[in-house]
């Protein structure tokens, strides 16, 4: 092939599920404008650096990193290589050179939206987040949960837990702890964000018997009869989209995509996944009625969300 | 706070992270007793650990998962004897190694084996079931503590006397014991210390791997890459601060397991999770500074 | 320095052959195993540590070697001491976050902040080693383990004041504020190495010349190799203690002040902790067995270990699993090979009078 | 059961340590090895027994060719050996020490320590050697950890026992206990190899004598066919230095003033102890180990804190300063552990030699070494004390015991303060270097230097003393002068407690 992509990851990819997707959109884009691909996983802040500049060492015609996490990285690298196409998924820089391109995505939108499907369904009126680690971006998931189950059960408590450690991203024994100790506490819908925890999650849920919602993919068969709803975030489109305006020579791209732009999206909102998605949502068509009318008022701007990423 | 401690929720998870640092505290103090500077046992617990899921996964029942992570403990415990005490590498160099050996060797065989990258979870994973104690599930405050665990704490439990008997008390403990302290000595009595050191780094091997079955077929039925996630450092603290002594290395486990488990409940109470995971360290540093204080005063008592 | 002697190089060689056999046969074995093209797999291992385009790798490897062989030598001058202070990555830490925090709010002329916030962060970095050393002098913590433990607070503290009070918000990530663009390290010309490599350099100068030639490294040492005859001839030993501490706690610290001018320009969370510099620092000390000359070569062997590591992965599709398994079936045998063949020539003098 | 040793060559690297030695040890013979520093004594039995593997020559028990794979083909035929340092577990107690490598198992390789307390009491009563079984060995004393070496090798029922040196630490009456001991073990038909450096001993004990030198034999004769001097020839090579005369005591002004101190001590402290010391003369501190002289040299020389009390080092206060400034006020210290305190093995020959010099402006520049000036300075010492070691970069391990004593001695007398603490100056030592290091200590009497002398060898502090203290369960039990005539006196001060040691059997003492 005469094109090469590249696509380097901000951390290990392991069962990050949208680490993974990132992956699968690098591969639909190769096949579909007929490029070698490749992908460069990235450890530590030092092998971002080092993955980006072997990148464009190895001659890659468009380079795709996702994470906010590559920033600086670009700022630095991307004038040095003007013949270099630098898509940054999920972020977005100012007074960027030509060459760099973004996709960024309103994860919040949905994690409201499943925020207020626990809301409603909460019958001990206490309900909880697990995040990996207390950053920035994952309060993206943490506080707009919270502010949805607020929004239509102003009487529930929302517990925020973080798994800490040594290995947030991939502890499931400390994730599941986190789960059973708000279960201990009284909450009986749980939504988890915790990467290589969230199967820890999991099985916290299938032995204490409560209800979980979950990030990035259909998680529903994971655990089957407790997972209720999923994030969904559409990485592998918003990639294949973004690279063919960029072949087309666009300068200086920039995709937001959000609930509107169909970038996230929650099960409860996909018509024809929901039916077999496994997910307890199916069961419950007043509360996809409901989560359908507040993403239509996302949607039209009526309701407005902030981005909790930047809120403190 | 004290609603936190009494929950009956709490004092059950402790059990859960006790068992794996004291079951590879135990398997390290037996190599620091044999002189053997062990600081892999991370590596120890993530073999262990996976070895279990593929015992498990494979037979269907979690005593072959055990047994499987055991003998894969051993496996490694010989390849660490091999390199640091028959070729001489340095202990901590060797450890190192080893852990990066472990982190390389489970992953490549999650992809190999399972073809799956990061995590591999199944239903036919056979986890061991919570083994209830009748009587003892009554009682306040120690029943949810004693009841109700999977078989490994009860192996990690019944192991803190057998150790402290063994070590004082069999020959293979009393050898153990010459190879840490003159092996010199041992050597001109006619036993070569490096074959104890080896026995002593099997047995480590075992411990450890069945700490790392309890990690996953028995807190969760799942391996996750990397998912010892620093409980064997936690363990190495122990034993180092113990000096491989059974009896104090158990309440040491038991202190680092509660607090663990106490600080992430903490982050209920608002405090930062920066501060919350700093807690179980600066407990030890507490605790050490408590202890060697308390030393110094009774050695002056004693000389006075 | 070491002598080298004809006949003794022979009479070592052998066994370094079969070292060098062993580690071959074992990763042939494994590339074999995942069906990865050997040939592509170790030229790209080779083009990854010291190739590329205008040697990009070979930069990069530098550039990795500038804070591993500075990690190496801090760690050398406490472990030459007599001294296990495991706690490098602490003090790498405070370093760090000091040297990022001093460019972030003081103000003023950027030559000066730079060279206060280098020499603030040697000094944090002293500081954090000189904690252990109190905790082992006046409360009977061992170094070991007291270094060891100091590591997490500082690392969660560090992660904390990026996480909170000076958080760059906007980045949505957790870290400082950039530093000033003007204190950044300039590149060499034409490359993207920055000038951290000569502070390394002169750490290395600077250790080298204390080791084999003054009175303090003379004195430090004696206390390394037996510290009840350093007592008994009345060598100054808590004062030795706590003065390499802080030596070596202060090169550490400038190590972290390297990575922030030289390559993140911020402080990030956990930017010093994974990519285990300072553990790989301890391993390239115990590797060569001490001795003073090799800690450079052998730091910079490690640095080529990991980004020839990168490159066969990128060159051949070997995963990067495979590249944990060759980087520590090179450890095993090298370690037990190297620490053997000079310890034992420690045994007439360690190379200097 | 008879040994035949037939032309056994050692070597380790490059040096020869036995050459072509051919040896003949019968049972029921008490068969005594001597030679210098060195000499190859230790290594030749060290083959014998397993520990090193002869490059040729043939051992032989009855006439039977053998060769060991380790100790342990040695012991399960019959040999023993007490080493020359210690073999011991100090963490372990004494029964632990004695059964391990022989346990006797019960079920599940548990140790039977009842069975092993019987045979123990059995042992006591036949032999006469006995110790409290339940001691920890790190807190015996030298003379009760040579009692449980040689219970461990009467517990593995040997028929050839090597002794290494057992008498280079022992008091007297230790002495005399062991003596004893090896004539009840010769009594029984047992052979005995006794290697030692005293030829009184060998005059007084021993059946036949071999002595090596430069690892050849150089003589092997009975007893009743050779002379002392004879023995002493073969070990120098050549004729001894005439006895040496001894210039009259005229003490000067005091050096040292120890009033009224204590120092802290597990179970009960040291002290409270008085003495002056005064220019020109030798005090020597006798009594059996144990009796708080460690603890009072450690608190003299400031390794240790005192409690109370003070000490006045030519007219300063010092108790309160530490080990270099005590140093610079003019004391100098032969430590009595070479290995640990006096030297730092692992360092050359010229880093130990320029450690803890005063002048520091002759070996420094600013904060560098003079390298140059340093290995002037050491190879001044080897010449001036006649130190065999490769040279100055030499490491110091690569020293015989006997050099490296030679080497602290020479370091620490150079330094010409007026006090000089000597700690067993001379132990272990080969009788050319006692000889030597007895003629600097009194060469540095005699130039107005104030000695203080502490040794477990009542020969040599009578021989050296002008005036004796005597020490007994931490305090001075008396004070006598110098010289043979008060032999029995000194005796008698240092020996009520000497019997805890190698104490006649008691079952009690031994269960
Ligand atoms: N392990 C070793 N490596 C190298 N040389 C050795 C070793 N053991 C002994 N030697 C050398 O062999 C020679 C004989 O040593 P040996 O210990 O047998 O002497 P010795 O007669 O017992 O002396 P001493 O009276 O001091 O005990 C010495 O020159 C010594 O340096
Ligand atoms: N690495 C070495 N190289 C050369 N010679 C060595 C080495 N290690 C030990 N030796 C020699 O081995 C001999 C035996 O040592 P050992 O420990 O028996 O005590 P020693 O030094 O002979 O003591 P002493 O004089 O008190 O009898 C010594 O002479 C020493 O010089
Ligand atoms: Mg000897
Ligand atoms: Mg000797």
């Amino acid at each position: 092939a005469d094109k090469f992509f590249v696509y380097v990851s901000p951390d290990q990819i392991g069962v990050n599920a949208f680490l993974k997707l990132g992956q699968a959109g690098i591969e639909q884009a190769g096949e579909k404008y007929g490029a070698d691909v490749e992908t460069y996983e990235s450890r530590t802040a030092a092998d971002r650096l080092e993955n980006v500049n072997a990148a464009v060492n190895e001659g890659a015609d468009i380079v795709v990193l996702l994470g906010f996490e590559f920033n600086d990285i670009v700022k630095q690298v991307a004038p040095t290589a003007p013949d270099t196409q630098f898509l940054i998924v999920d972020q977005c820089i100012d007074d960027r050179p030509d060459n760099v391109h973004c996709a960024v995505f309103r994860e919040y939108e949905a994690s409201y939206l499943v925020g207020v499907a626990a809301g409603m369904l909460t019958e001990s009126n206490k309900v909880g987040v697990v995040g990996a680690l207390d950053i920035p971006f994952l309060h993206r998931y943490t506080d707009a949960y919270a502010d949805g189950v607020k929004s239509v059960n102003a009487d529930a408590s929302v517990d925020i837990r973080w798994v800490g450690g040594e290995n947030p991203f991939a502890d499931p024994v400390r994730a599941k702890e986190q789960a059973v100790a708000m279960q201990a506490a009284g909450a009986d819908q749980i939504f988890t964000a915790t990467s290589g925890g969230d199967f820890g999650v999991f099985e916290a849920a299938k032995e204490k018997d409560f209800q979980v919602y979950s990030v990035d993919v259909n998680q529903c068969p994971n655990a089957p009869g407790h997972v209720v709803d999923v994030t969904l975030k559409r990485v592998d489109n918003a990639m294949v989209q973004a690279i063919g305006a960029i072949l087309e020579g666009e300068k200086k791209l920039t995709m937001a995509l959000g609930l509107k732009e169909g970038g996230v999206s929650t099960i409860a909102l996909e018509e024809d996944e929901l039916a077999d998605s496994g997910c307890l949502i199916a069961d419950h068509p007043e509360v996809v009625a409901k989560m359908r009318e507040v993403a239509g008022q996302i949607e039209d701007g009526s309701l407005k969300l902030e981005d909790p990423m930047f809120a403190k | 706070m004290f609603e936190l401690i009494a929950d009956p929720s709490f004092a059950a998870s402790i059990p859960r992270f006790v068992t794996p640092i004291l079951l590879a505290a135990l398997g390290g103090a037996l190599c620091e007793r044999a002189g053997v500077f062990n600081i892999a046992l991370e590596g120890f617990l993530l073999v262990g650990a996976f070895a279990a899921v593929l015992g498990a996964y494979f037979s269907g029942t979690p005593y072959i998962g055990a047994l499987t992570a055991m003998v894969a403990g051993m496996a490694l415990g010989v390849v660490f004897a091999e390199f640091n005490v028959r070729r001489g590498g340095d202990s901590i160099v060797v450890s190192i190694a080893i852990n990066l050996l472990a982190a390389g060797l489970t992953t490549f065989f999650l992809r190999a084996i399972f073809d799956v990258t990061g995590a591999f979870s199944d239903p036919a994973i056979a986890g061991f079931a919570p083994i209830r104690l009748p009587f003892i599930e009554d009682v306040p405050l120690l029943g949810p503590i004693l009841s109700g665990q999977a078989l490994p704490f009860y192996l990690a439990l019944l192991s803190v006397p057998f150790l402290h008997v063994f070590l004082a008390r069999h020959r293979l403990g009393l050898r153990i014991r010459a190879a840490g302290e003159n092996p010199q000595a041992l050597r001109a009595g006619g036993v070569s210390p490096k074959r104890v050191q080896l026995l002593a780094l099997i047995a480590c091997g075992a411990l450890c791997g069945l700490g790392g079955a309890q990690l996953s077929i028995a807190n969760v039925n799942l391996f996750v890459e990397n998912m010892s996630a620093g409980r064997g450092w936690i363990a190495v603290v122990a034993v180092l601060l113990t000096r491989g002594r059974p009896w104090p290395l158990f309440f040491i486990a038991l202190l680092f397991g509660a607090v663990d488990s106490l600080s992430f409940r903490v982050q209920g109470l608002g405090l930062a999770q920066q501060f919350t995971d700093m807690m179980p360290y600066l407990a030890t540093l507490i605790v050490l500074v408590a202890l060697s204080w308390w030393r110094a005063r009774r050695a002056k008592g004693d000389a006075s | 320095m070491m002598a080298f002697d004809a006949g003794k190089a022979t009479r070592s060689a052998l066994p370094w052959l079969f070292t060098f056999l062993w580690i071959a046969a074992i990763i042939l074995a494994l590339l074999l195993f995942v069906g990865a093209p050997v040939g592509e797999a170790l030229s790209g291992f080779w083009n990854g540590a010291f190739g590329g385009r205008r040697n990009a790798y070979l930069m990069a490897t530098l550039s990795r070697s500038a804070l591993i062989v500075g990690m190496a030598l801090s760690v050398m001058l406490s472990f030459r001491a007599g001294l296990f202070n495991i706690g490098g990555e602490g003090q790498l830490v405070a370093g760090g976050l000091v040297a990022a925090l001093v460019a972030v709010l003081l103000p003023g002329p950027p030559l000066l902040v730079l060279v206060v916030a280098i020499l603030a962060a040697m000094l944090a970095g002293a500081l954090w080693a000189l904690l252990a050393g109190v905790l082992q002098l006046f409360m009977g913590v061992p170094l070991l383990v007291g270094s060891l433990l100091l590591n997490y607070p500082i690392r969660y503290i560090a992660s904390y004041l990026v996480a909170h009070p000076y958080r760059d918000v906007q980045s949505g990530m957790v870290q400082s504020h950039l530093v000033p663009q003007e204190t950044w390290f300039a590149y060499f010309p034409g490359t993207r190495l920055d000038i951290g490599i000569l502070f390394t350099a002169v750490a290395a100068a600077f250790a080298l010349i204390y080791s084999y030639w003054t009175v303090h490294g003379y004195h430090t040492r004696l206390n390394g190799l037996s510290p009840e005859f350093a007592r008994t001839v009345g060598l100054p030993v808590r004062r030795l203690t706590l003065q390499t501490l802080a030596l070596s706690g202060a090169i550490a610290g400038m190590v972290g002040a390297i990575a922030v001018f030289g390559i993140h320009h911020r402080y990030i969370d956990g930017m010093l902790v994974q990519p285990l510099y300072a553990w790989t620092g301890i391993i390239a000390v115990l590797l060569v067995g001490m001795v003073p000359w090799a800690v450079p070569i052998s730091g910079f062997f490690f640095a080529a270990v990991q980004t020839g590591a990168a490159g066969m992965e990128r060159a051949a599709g070997v995963p990067k699993e495979i590249a944990l398994v060759v980087q520590a079936v090179i450890i095993l045998f090298v370690a037990s090979r190297v620490s053997g063949a000079l310890t034992a020539s420690r045994g007439d003098g360690d190379g200097h009078v | 059961m008879r040994i035949d040793l037939q032309d056994v060559t050692v070597r380790f690297g490059p040096v020869t340590a036995v050459d072509n030695v051919s040896l003949g040890i019968k049972p029921g013979e008490i068969h005594a090895l001597l030679g210098e520093n060195g000499a190859g004594k230790s290594t030749l039995m060290n083959a014998l027994f397993g520990l090193v593997m002869p490059a040729s020559g043939t051992i032989s028990l009855d006439g039977k060719a053998r060769r060991w794979a380790s100790p342990q083909d040695a012991i399960a035929h019959g040999l023993g050996m007490v080493h020359q340092h210690f073999m011991l577990q100090e963490e372990m107690t004494v029964l632990e020490n004695i059964v391990l490598c022989a346990e006797p198992v019960g079920r599940f390789g548990f140790v039977d320590f009842t069975r092993a307390r019987s045979r123990l009491d059995e042992i006591a009563k036949t032999h006469g050697v006995a110790i409290d079984l339940d001691r920890r060995v790190g807190r015996l004393s030298v003379g009760e950890r040579q009692a449980v070496e040689i219970l461990k090798v009467l517990y593995r029922e040997a028929e050839v026992l090597i002794l290494d040196e057992p008498t280079a630490v022992l008091t007297p009456q230790e002495k005399d206990r062991l003596f004893a001991t090896l004539k009840s073990f010769r009594e029984a038909g047992k052979a005995i190899v006794l290697i030692t450096h005293k030829l009184d001993e060998v005059m007084e004990i021993a059946d036949r004598v071999s002595v090596m030198r430069a690892g050849r034999l150089v003589a092997s004769s009975p007893l009743a066919e050779t002379s002392k001097d004879e023995i002493a020839r073969g070990i120098v090579g050549g004729d001894l230095p005439a006895a040496r005369t001894r210039k009259a005591h005229s003490p000067g002004g005091t050096v040292l003033a120890v009033d009224n101190l204590t120092v802290a001590r597990r179970g009960r402290d040291v002290g409270p102890v008085s003495f002056d010391l005064r220019a020109g003369e030798i005090v020597g501190i006798a009594g059996v180990s144990g009796n708080g002289q460690a603890e009072l040299i450690r608190a003299l020389t400031g390794l240790v804190p005192v409690r109370s009390g003070s000490i006045i080092l030519c007219g300063n206060e010092i108790q309160n300063l530490d080990v270099e400034a005590r140093r610079q006020g003019g004391m100098s210290y032969i430590p009595e552990d070479r290995q640990r305190m006096g030297l730092a093995l692992r360092a050359s020959v010229s880093e130990n030699a320029n450690a803890g010099r005063d002048d520091a402006g002759a070996f420094t520049a600013g904060p560098f070494l003079k390298h140059g000036a340093m290995a002037q300075y050491a190879r001044s010492l080897i010449e001036r004390y006649r130190i065999r070691v490769a040279g100055p970069r030499a490491s110091a391990s690569t020293m015989s015991g006997g050099n490296k004593q030679k080497l602290v001695v020479g370091r620490e007398l150079s330094r010409n303060t007026p006090l000089v603490i000597a700690e067993n100056p001379t132990w272990g030592v080969d009788i050319g270097a006692i000889d030597f290091i007895h003629g600097e200590l009194m060469r540095m009497r005699d130039a107005g230097h104030a000695i203080l002398l502490v040794s477990t060898e009542l020969d040599e502090v009578i021989a050296l003393s002008d005036r004796i203290l005597v020490m007994y369960d931490g305090a001075i039990a008396g004070e006598v002068d110098g010289g043979e005539a008060s032999r029995d006196r000194v005796g008698a001060l240092m020996t009520s407690r000497a019997a805890d040691a190698l104490g006649a059997a008691s079952p009690g003492a031994a269960a």
